[in-house]
């Protein structure tokens, strides 16, 4: 199964694709550090999109050119970022105003592991080393969706959509949709809701590396993403 | 992105009967004067309005007041040179009053837009209007718990915006403004001027536009004080 | 009794004078609506002092020429203002910041009550009418120094200075320092401490107008004014 | 009113040991570089500093900490591209850790600049960053109750400076700076310009002087990021 699925499974590219599909016009967004920054790159034409980033920016665009970098211009990752016309700085608790009282539509993070209630694990291991939360717990409260990027199982092929989540939690709740390497999955009322999934691909063969039960509500359709 | 309004009838129409409406200014500095007009044209009925004052005279709030439409005001100081049609229904019992300390007033807004639903505040500990309040002590001092405020509406007063809903604002007329438009589920800023995205330097922005829904230009915005000083009457 | 306090006692305008003396260079100073305004005028020569008003600026000076008025310029008492170099304009929620989180050397408020105690009573004469309070239960917390000028007595010749207020409360234990139209007193470990006094009143005829104990802790001096 | 210092060593100077300092700055964009090398050379022991990492490569914070002045880390993310200083320390016991959420972080420094010693969010309820912690249920929904943030001393970084304190800032390096300017007993900024009073518009300052205690001039001010990527260590 696991060879099978690793031939069968989208690049992260491919479920950054898929998230950005989701991305309305005139939407505020806010993509978290790492994988999630990639849905950028795939904002749909036509569409208008404002990014916010925690560190004080609203309306950012790409990476500038290597060179060009202002230190001064990043973004919560610390990467150069440019601005797009219409853009506004603020400081810290003016920008976690925004992410906390709801003013985000959108907020797209990474997943260690998300459980079919919505609570999501992001932020630790549990193991040792040095513990760093960032903007994570914030982010996960006030967005109205909350979203997931993630590959469908560990590097180990073990589920990461779960009954509950083992690992330190960030929030509890708050994930609406996930979007994995084989399919388009919503929380609704403490339940996993299957929206999609890679036609190749058998439900059962789904469920099996899934964690939780996969309910279906109305059609599944297709996952189809193009070659990227 | 285009959050313009053509007109100030459009801004105010899904104000509906019962609703909560911020309104800024402080006295008549950053009234949205236009917008209450357009308001009081539209004619919704027992709304509950929150605003430092109670009006002044018989144009904006004060005329919204006269016109029988509020039900409740929450506000610091319903006093003015000329409060007397807010004093006359308050002392007949015909519009109820909720009378919040002013920094309290500001907070509770902040808080509201910034999804705080309760602080802590020295203010009015051990005051009557800290009656029926939870109190708590911090490091040997006494705090009274006040709630978040938020509205269905927010109608504001600005000075630049531009179509994605970045604001500016003049001099002192700033002061709840920027606060409202971030707590309600919906602000409408009326605006002397709107620019062109970009024309608004990104560090001078002081409303960004995640908070605001709508601008509607006014050039030549009338002001309170000048209007209250000819007698005006709206409508 | 009361006939010879009126013809003795200091005029507003040299109470004003009094409470201004006291203003350091340096200050940053809110002057409560109505009566305490007045103070500005007497800033003693080369101290700077940078006024701050609840409704958003900070660093302002005297009132314009009649005409000349900017009515989005105005200070919390709703009067015309003008700004000196170095002003600065903020919001409702960072000037009560500025008030509650105790960045204002000094505020100065009018009274109808002060308790030895130091609570105050401003905002509300108990009787029926509209009620209104206005900023002033958030300035008499967080200024490092919260001063209050009043006539010492009430029209009617009683007491303002009590052991305990009667009339609702504006803050409790807030008040520092009373400039009072025959005296400054202090307010100090919950008893009223006389610091100046009018030369020609004698102790005996200022405590038979001071409705609590006044202690005497070292010299009194003479609260001296000029005519204004 | 002059609030100008002449040095950065006389800005730091009252930075004695056991002082808690909020340092501002998000990674390098903000982080006030001259001020807290003049702090390294001073050498005070024992410090608590407040910000939101912990240093990157061998300068600034990461070499404040790497000469041992740290006692205790407040932060919400001590990575970074290279955080061996910190790690190491903390790895083996030497350095003292409370990892505060990002948002939380600059609201507790907030309320502490604004007089609120506490209030409520959502941020970590029922996570473990919320243990011990009081929770209340507002409107059906859980928060937990955070407490205010404050520092004998804030060292800042800001653009431009008059000489009563006035602010301005340079793009997303504004981030912590205004708060910690307002949450500190002392607060002294490093500003790239000093201009006389009156030439910073006052619909465009920040942070208002009232906050600030001292400023110093720094042009030409260093980045972290690029010291880093010279492989810079300092002393």
């Amino acid at each position: 199964m696991s060879a099978a699925l690793d031939t069968l499974k989208l690049s992260s590219a491919q479920i950054a694709w898929r998230a950005a599909q989701d991305m309305e016009d005139g939407a505020y967004v806010n993509l978290g550090i790492g994988f999630p920054e990639m849905i950028a790159k795939f904002q749909p034409e036509g569409r208008d999109v404002v990014y916010h980033t925690e560190n004080g920016v609203l309306g950012f665009g790409e990476a500038p050119a290597a060179g060009e970098e202002d230190w001064d211009l990043i973004n919560a990752g610390k990467k150069a970022i440019t601005l797009k016309p219409g853009a506004a700085f603020f400081h810290h608790a003016d920008s976690f105003a925004m992410v906390r009282g709801g003013h985000l539509d959108l907020a797209v993070l990474g997943a260690y592991q998300v459980a079919e209630n919505g609570d999501l694990a992001n932020w630790s291991t549990g193991k040792g080393g040095v513990p760093a939360v960032g903007g994570a717990m914030d982010l996960v409260h006030g967005a109205k969706r909350v979203a997931v990027v993630t590959d469908h199982v560990t590097r180990k092929g073990e589920p990461k959509l779960l009954k509950r989540c083992a690992l330190p939690l960030t929030g509890l709740g708050c994930v609406t949709r996930v979007y994995t390497s084989l399919a388009v999955i919503d929380v609704e009322d403490g339940r996993f809701v299957l929206r999609e999934k890679l036609p190749q691909l058998s439900f059962e063969d789904l469920q099996s590396v899934t964690g939780a039960e996969l309910k279906i509500h109305g059609d599944v359709a297709d996952l189809a993403v193009p070659e990227l | 992105m285009n959050k313009t309004i053509a007109f100030a009838s459009e801004a105010v129409a899904g104000i509906g009967d019962g609703t909560t409406v911020m309104i800024g200014g402080f006295g008549g500095s950053g009234a949205p004067i236009e917008l209450i007009h357009a308001l009081i044209d539209a004619g919704p009925k027992n709304l509950t309005i929150i605003n430092n004052n109670a009006g002044n005279g018989h144009v904006g709030l004060a005329a919204l007041i006269e016109q029988g439409m509020v039900a409740k005001m929450i506000c610091s100081f319903p006093r003015s040179a000329d409060p007397k049609v807010f004093t006359d229904l308050y002392l007949a019992g015909k519009i109820e009053l909720e009378i919040v300390p002013q920094g309290t007033l500001a907070e509770r807004i902040r808080a509201g837009g910034a999804g705080i639903p309760a602080f802590y505040t020295p203010t009015s500990y051990g005051t009557e209007l800290a009656e029926g309040k939870l109190v708590a002590e911090f490091e040997g001092r006494h705090y009274v718990q006040e709630r978040w405020l938020k509205a269905d509406f927010a109608l504001i007063k600005a000075e630049l915006g531009d179509p994605l809903g970045n604001l500016t604002y003049r001099m002192a007329a700033r002061n709840f403004n920027p606060l409202m438009a971030t707590a309600a589920t919906r602000t409408v800023a009326q605006v002397t001027r709107i620019v062109a995205a970009g024309e608004i330097d990104p560090e001078q922005v002081v409303t960004p536009g995640i908070f605001v829904d709508g601008i509607v230009e006014v050039p030549d915005p009338e002001q309170e004080e000048s209007l209250n000083r000819e007698g005006a009457v709206y409508p």
